[in-house]
């Protein structure tokens, strides 16, 4: 029925099987979207947000999925500025991972706030010294180099190409992608590091707060070091979901290796700074407030110190050697576990930095504030997986989104 | 595809975009329900404020016609600028949702809520009638008032009413006034209120006043007490639980509840005993000394009351000598905010604490006011049919037998009408209070209100009492109205104040004033007689006389040269001296709450919060918004319990248990609470309304459904500070 | 954060409380609501989504029956300076929202361009700024005691203690009026401070050497006014939020409360 | 984000930040319009599609 849309020489389930799939996830985007005109409509009240939880699930939501999608920037960096050829193989999908996890930070962030209808002042008011103005700027900026980056891949599709506009669109666009891929790189690090500045300059709030170099906390740097190093697992992570799914090898081994070493390598540095910082927050930093390390992780029914070991040494150091170390990296078994791990780490990572900071009683007198989210702020986060499921399925299907798929599973004639 | 791509161009070329975000702005800045004030000219009004007998002047900031903010007036001698939580939530009342706008005629059941509005001349002719009925089947007594005024011209006005209609059933809310007023009338021999000097007090001893919980003029003690604070004076809180007032106290004495006459009369055998008693006084205006004396020698040891009271001998010692040796020391009691009357032993022993030291009548000390007697009326004549009926006893037995020396036992009322058969009264008549709310044992007040047929509310809200009414005759607020304002609870100068109405009458209510005089005039005869006036206003301008010039303008009038009456001349006894009687100590000193031990181990006592109004009025939405979540959460009540009577009831934070007294049984939830006694648990008044609007009704639990009265043998009044009770897990 | 070059000499406004005096009572917390039009709701024990621009919290010493000891300490709008203005919220808003008036040392906040992304109130560590989580609702009738010299906030933007600027507004217009240049100590007050029963609430000038609040806390400039009179604190002092509400205690372990220690710290 | 809104100031950290951002935007907005360009002047040349 569609087959004049699906690439040549591949071969796509039939259309029966992938509209029913696309109606199940559907299902859920319609709750997801059901939830989010519901806040809308309604306002932030359906949430189970207060004034100690002015940040919750749907701020870590954020800064977990721009996180995992530091993919598409840092393996744009290495393809584009560092000239890492083989990776040419894997950044389409990492592109498209990358604008599946923005759109989706942009999204939910426009449910977040109280007014969505006043956003733009964020950038016709903007204070320029706010890490969320940088954040803004940079996310709205390399959202736009994600859209050029993932345009031309749409016009890839067998009959957008034949538009001879369209196919020339998608030729110059791939000719100067190296410009975009450079600017992309250049907000990125911006963004991603204005995340962890976000919390970082919270110099109210012990938990977060670091110091830095000039305007930029320590946490800046951090959260650019772990997004290069953990976004590519994530990419990885998903390509190995999807062979699975499709039950094909989709990527060559040498560039899965490739990446998986870059990334091994980023994440035992950015561990190793990681470590040095929270050594240095918890000796210097936090006694100057009149805390101790224990205060953070003690008197409450979640923070324990389990979650440091957790975030720092099972989801950060054990990937890192795993990966950095060839014969265990090329351990399929493990190199799928260091993968998982290190997109936990970086998950729990943000977690902590927006959900701890807001449960951590500052004034003597105030005691720990739990919350546990609503359906409606699960729904809403539930959403942009569905709709970055549903992205991937209409991409993989009719976008030459792999191109080593042809030669990885030559369709027989 | 291309057109789509052309047109999304266009418009985000074209102006189209900016215009939006434009309007999308101001269209949030201006949503139609988010109300935006009018603007307009700005005055004020200077009032007093009755919300409590606190008499504070107020000072109503209005723009045009609407007032939009009360505070406190700045050269008042109350309050001078202060304001308090209820005070400053008088505009919620106001313009709020509880407001009965029109007499209103009960249709359904009896507080099933259906009502139909009528006019106000249907509605008197409707009371007229009932009156004229029941004088005409020679049952005037038949009529009964509770009144929350005891002195003002309404209150006057509601008296005179029924004298010349003829019962002798008027009764006011009781208060520690009343105790304070039997105490003078026994150890003074004079009729007299009870002004405390206590801005030049320099060491307050408490016996349980809860003069930071909303005692006497709440602002005015609050005032005090910071002066007290800069002048390094000094306040020890004797008390059961650490309440406000114990917190801010420099010392707090924990005791058992309802051994404060115990301690009090301890305290004297040590002042007794090391002869530090004022010998000025003692000796050359006292009587009675020597028997009192012995009486504490015999009874009160500082050992002996350690075991009663829980207090500890060596701070009894030290108590005493402190309070004897310090620069114009004054004890004071009447337990939280002084609703309930308590033991009258209790304000004996601690009267004579104060004579001890000499500071009756003195700077600092304890004042006896003359009533304020400036409503000089013409004395009402009833007729025969009322002769007659005045002739009948009080309902309530005050005034004989037993009772003799005490004008008013609402307390006794309910319990008077359940034990008679049939209707001994007819009608009843209810201003300015919510007897159905504020009385303990809200189920024996409810089954005598039924067996009333006839109530009439002058309430100006829908409070139990008015839901539970068969006639509303709603009355103005006490900011649309005229009302002279009598004697500050407490003050220690003869003072009037002056309600004014700050703004017109919202709606169809009238002045129970003037529906007083409208119901005396349509009865004719004497009653009609007695009441010459054509309007309230008008028999307030008469009344006030020479005095309503200053009034209007200073909004109070004050005697500040007042001073008490020196020794020689103060005591009407027949001795002419001050009398360390010992009439009240010849019962049990000790109240005993209902209900035994062996059932109800713990003892549950009600608690005042400055923040929780418990009297007439109920909590503006305001002031429940700063009730802490300790206090209530959701629809919860907590009761506060020691963590170690916590931990052998197997009761953690938070949790829901069942209290049971011997009136009553509610589930409460706990809190655990270092600053009260072990077995004790305390609960807060104020909250368990089931009248008004959502932002009060239904949260929390009434207090007064869980405790019952206790009759003092000596006065006849509510003596009961609490009841004991049980805890258990749901 | 702009410097304002036509005030030759910026006041600091700011507020001592004494913490000896205060009674607990939550008459500031109502003469605030009431006088800036804070909205109300049916249920408000959940003390997390309940607007208090002052907030009065009890806080004890810990110890168990009979030496437990209570404290009460109202808690309005901090108006941080931070160092040079740089307060934990003002420099986190993305839209200029909140300011920092140099001229006044006063932390505004602008409802109308609020849009609500709540970052002020994850940077405020005293849990002074509110979030209109739901409509401003008065029953019929009641929005008549609405004063129009505070614009009642619309759901979804934040808000907090403004030290009452609309007063300070009006006194100088009054000032100006009456042909004033400069306005007095009394010209300009909050409503708390006005309201307060225990006298407990003083505000005024901390620049000012004749302002009582100066006298009575005597801020040091030169440690970022931190109060150089040993019965007074400041909340939070150490996280160098430089607040202008200063406390006043005899009490140690009051003061102690106001700041976290380690447990070799005296 | 533009010189006539009130909290514009020309200091430093203005100029720092904006030409960032005005940088970024440029070189966003001059490749697409590049690209666009060339794309309708390659499509109007008509030389040979398909030749990837």
């Amino acid at each position: 029925m569609d087959s004049a849309l699906i690439p040549q020489g591949v071969k796509r389930c039939p259309t029966w099987q992938f509209l029913l799939w696309l109606g199940i996830v559907g299902v859920v985007l319609l709750w997801g979207v059901y939830a989010m005109v519901l806040c809308w409509i309604k306002g932030l009240n359906q949430t189970n947000m207060n004034d100690a939880y002015g940040f919750a699930l749907w701020i870590w939501a954020d800064l977990a999925v721009i996180a995992l999608g530091g993919g598409a920037f840092f393996t744009g960096f290495l393809r584009y500025l560092v000239g890492k050829d083989e990776l040419k193989n894997i950044i389409n999908y990492a592109v498209l991972i990358g604008f599946i996890c923005y759109s989706s930070a942009l999204l939910l962030l426009a449910i977040d706030v109280g007014q969505p209808l006043r956003s733009w002042h964020i950038f016709w008011h903007a204070n320029i010294h706010s890490m969320l103005t940088e954040v803004a700027f940079c996310l709205s900026c390399y959202f736009m180099v994600l859209t050029i980056e993932y345009v031309p891949l749409i016009l890839e599709n067998r009959q957008l190409d034949k538009i001879p506009f369209f196919h020339h669109l998608g030729h110059n666009m791939h000719e100067i992608m190296a410009i975009f891929a450079a600017t992309g790189a250049f907000l990125s690090f911006f963004h991603q590091g204005s995340l962890g500045g976000v919390a970082g300059v919270l110099f109210g709030r012990p938990f977060a707060y670091r110091e830095g170099f000039l305007v930029w906390p320590w946490t800046f740097f951090l959260f650019t070091w772990s997004a290069a190093a953990c976004g590519p697992c994530f990419t990885l992570l998903v390509t190995k979901i999807t062979e699975t799914i499709t039950k094909k090898k989709l990527v060559k081994p040498n560039v899965v290796d490739l990446l998986g070493k870059i990334s091994g390598w980023m994440l035992g540095t950015y561990i190793v700074a990681k470590i040095i910082d929270t050594w240095y927050w918890a000796l210097v930093t936090v006694p100057s407030k009149g805390f101790t390390l224990t205060d953070f992780y003690s008197n409450n029914a979640l923070y324990g110190i389990w979650i440091l070991v957790m975030e720092i040494l099972i989801c950060g150091v054990a990937p890192a050697i795993i990966l950095i170390i060839g014969p265990l990296r090329r351990n399929s078994a493990l190199f799928m576990t260091a993968i998982i791990l290190a997109v936990i780490g970086v998950c729990i990572n943000r977690w902590v930095m927006v959900l701890q900071v807001m449960a951590m009683p500052v004034l003597t007198f105030e005691n720990w504030v739990l919350y546990y989210p609503s359906w409606q702020e699960v729904a809403t986060t539930v959403l942009p997986v569905v709709y970055g499921i549903i992205l991937i399925m209409i991409s993989y299907r009719y976008l030459p989104v792999f191109p080593q798929e042809q030669e990885l599973n030559p369709v027989e004639k | 595809m291309s057109l789509g791509i052309g047109v999304a161009a266009g418009t985000t070329l074209s102006p189209l975009p900016w215009k939006v975000t434009d309007d999308l702005s101001i269209w949030t800045q201006r949503w139609p329900w988010t109300p935006v004030p009018e603007d307009g000219e700005t005055s004020h009004v200077n009032s007093v404020c009755t919300l409590c007998p606190g008499g504070c002047g107020i000072s109503v900031r209005k723009i045009n016609d609407r007032a939009v903010k009360i505070e406190g007036m700045t050269d008042s001698q109350i309050n001078d600028g202060g304001i308090c939580i209820l005070g400053l939530s008088g505009l919620q009342l106001l313009y709020g949702p509880t407001r009965i706008r029109s007499p209103l005629k009960r249709m359904g059941k009896r507080g099933s809520g259906k009502w139909e509005p009528i006019s106000w001349e249907q509605a008197i002719s409707t009371v007229v009638q009932k009156l004229d009925e029941l004088r005409s089947q020679e049952r005037p007594h038949a009529v009964a008032c509770i009144s929350g005024q005891k002195n003002g011209t309404v209150a006057e006005l509601l008296k005179r009413f029924l004298t010349t209609y003829g019962s002798p059933n008027f009764m006011h809310v009781p208060s520690i006034q009343d105790s304070y007023e039997l105490t003078l009338s026994m150890m003074n021999g004079v009729q007299a209120m009870a002004g405390i000097d206590v801005e030049n007090a320099g060491y307050v001893l408490s016996f349980s006043s809860g003069t930071l919980e909303g005692w006497g003029s709440p602002v005015r003690m609050f005032k005090a007490n910071s002066k007290l604070r800069d002048n390094k004076g000094k306040m020890v809180q004797i008390e059961s639980r650490l309440s406000n007032t114990a917190a801010k106290a420099d010392k707090w004495i924990p005791i058992n509840p309802g051994t404060e006459a115990d301690l009090a009369l301890g305290l004297a055998y040590v002042i007794v005993q090391e002869a530090l008693y004022s010998r000025k006084f003692v000796e050359n205006y006292s009587a009675g000394f020597n028997q009192f004396k012995a009486f504490v020698i015999n009874g009160y040891s500082p050992n002996k009351v350690a075991n009663n009271t829980g207090v500890d001998s060596s701070i009894i010692i030290a108590l005493a000598r402190d309070f004897a040796k310090a620069a114009n020391p004054l004890a004071i009691c009447g337990r939280g905010q002084g609703d309930t009357p308590g033991p009258l032993a209790e304000f004996v022993a601690v009267h004579a604490l104060n004579a001890l030291v000499g500071n009756i009548n003195q700077k600092g000390g304890i004042w006896s006011l003359p009533e304020p007697n400036y409503i000089r009326w013409p004395a009402a004549e009833p007729d025969e049919t009322a002769k007659q009926g005045l002739r009948e006893k009080r309902i309530d037995g005050a005034g004989n037998g037993a009772y003799s020396h005490t004008r008013s036992l609402l307390n006794r009322f309910p319990e008077a009408l359940n034990s008679q058969k049939g209707d001994a009264i007819k009608v009843l008549l209810v201003s300015a209070a919510n007897p159905l709310y504020t009385l303990p044992d809200t189920k024996s007040i409810k089954k005598a209100i039924d067996k009333i047929p006839f109530v009439i509310s002058f309430s100006s809200y829908m409070d139990e009492t008015a839901r539970y009414s068969d006639l509303l005759l709603p009355n103005h607020t006490y900011l649309e109205r005229f009302e002279d304002v009598v004697q500050p609870a407490g003050f220690h100068q003869p003072y009037i104040g002056l309600s004014k109405p700050v703004v017109k009458p919202l709606y169809l209510t009238r002045h129970t004033g003037d529906v007083v005089i409208a119901m005396a005039r349509a009865l004719k005869g004497n009653i009609s007689r007695a009441f010459p006036w054509k309007s309230y206003d008008e028999c307030l301008k008469q009344t006030l006389g020479a005095k309503l010039n200053s009034l209007m303008a200073k909004g109070y009038w004050i005697d500040e040269k007042y001073t008490p009456p020196t020794w020689a001349k103060a005591f009407k006894k027949t001795s002419k001296k001050f009398e360390f009687t010992l009439t009240p100590f010849k019962q049990p000193t000790r109240v005993l709450p209902k209900g035994d031990a062996s059932t109800f181990p713990l003892l549950l006592i009600p608690y005042d919060s400055v923040r929780l109004a418990n009297d007439r009025i109920g909590d503006p939405p305001f002031m429940i918004k700063t009730v802490e979540d300790t206090v209530l959460k959701g629809k919860d009540v907590f009761v506060e319990v020691n963590p170690k009577t916590a931990e052998e009831l197997k009761l953690a934070e938070g949790k829901t248990a069942v209290l049971t007294t011997p009136t009553g049984k509610a589930n409460v939830k706990i809190h655990l609470f270092d600053g009260i006694r072990p077995g004790i648990i305390a609960m807060p008044k104020g909250l368990g309304h089931n009248a008004y609007d959502k932002f009060l009704a239904e949260k929390g639990i009434n207090v007064n459904d869980l405790i019952s009265p206790v009759e003092d043998a000596t006065s006849g009044l509510d003596a009961a500070w609490g009841i004991r009770a049980m805890l258990s897990k749901l | 954060m702009k410097e304002d070059p036509n005030h030759i000499k910026a006041r600091k406004f700011g507020m001592i409380i004494d913490l000896d005096k205060c009674t607990g009572c939550g008459a500031c917390m109502v003469a605030c609501m009431s006088e800036n039009n804070v909205p109300f709701k049916e249920d408000e024990s959940n003390k997390l989504d309940s607007i208090t621009w002052m907030r009065v919290y009890k806080v004890t010493n810990g110890k168990p029956y009979p030496d437990m000891e209570i404290c009460y300490i109202p808690r309005p709008c901090m108006h941080c300076e931070g160092s040079h203005g740089h307060s934990p919220c003002v420099s986190v808003c993305p839209a200029t929202a909140t300011d920092y008036d140099q001229a006044t040392g006063i932390v505004s906040q602008i409802y109308t361009r609020c849009f609500g992304c709540r970052y002020c109130m994850a940077a405020c560590p005293y849990h002074a700024r509110y979030f209109n989580w739901w409509d401003p609702v008065w029953p019929t009738g009641m929005e008549q005691y609405l004063s129009p010299n505070v614009s009642p906030r619309m759901r979804g933007v934040v808000e907090k203690c403004t030290f009452c600027f609309h007063r300070y507004q009006l006194a100088k217009d009054r000032a100006f009026y009456e042909g004033r240049k400069t306005i007095e100590e009394g010209d300009y007050q909050t409503a708390c401070t006005q309201a307060c029963p225990a006298g407990a609430i003083t505000f005024g000038d901390l620049n000012n050497p004749h302002h009582k609040v100066n006298q009575l806390v005597e801020p040091d400039p030169k440690h970022n006014g931190r109060p150089k009179n040993p019965n007074a604190f400041r909340l939070l002092e150490r996280l160098g939020t430089n607040p202008k509400v200063y406390y006043l205690t005899s009490r140690e372990w009051v003061k102690r409360a106001g700041d976290n220690y380690l447990k070799n710290e005296d | 984000m533009f010189p006539f809104s009130f909290e514009w100031v020309w200091d430093m950290d203005h100029m720092v930040f904006h030409g960032g951002l005005w940088y970024a935007l440029s070189i966003i907005g001059l490749g697409v319009t590049y690209c666009i360009i060339k794309a309708a002047l390659d499509t109007l040349k008509g030389n040979g599609a398909q030749h990837l």
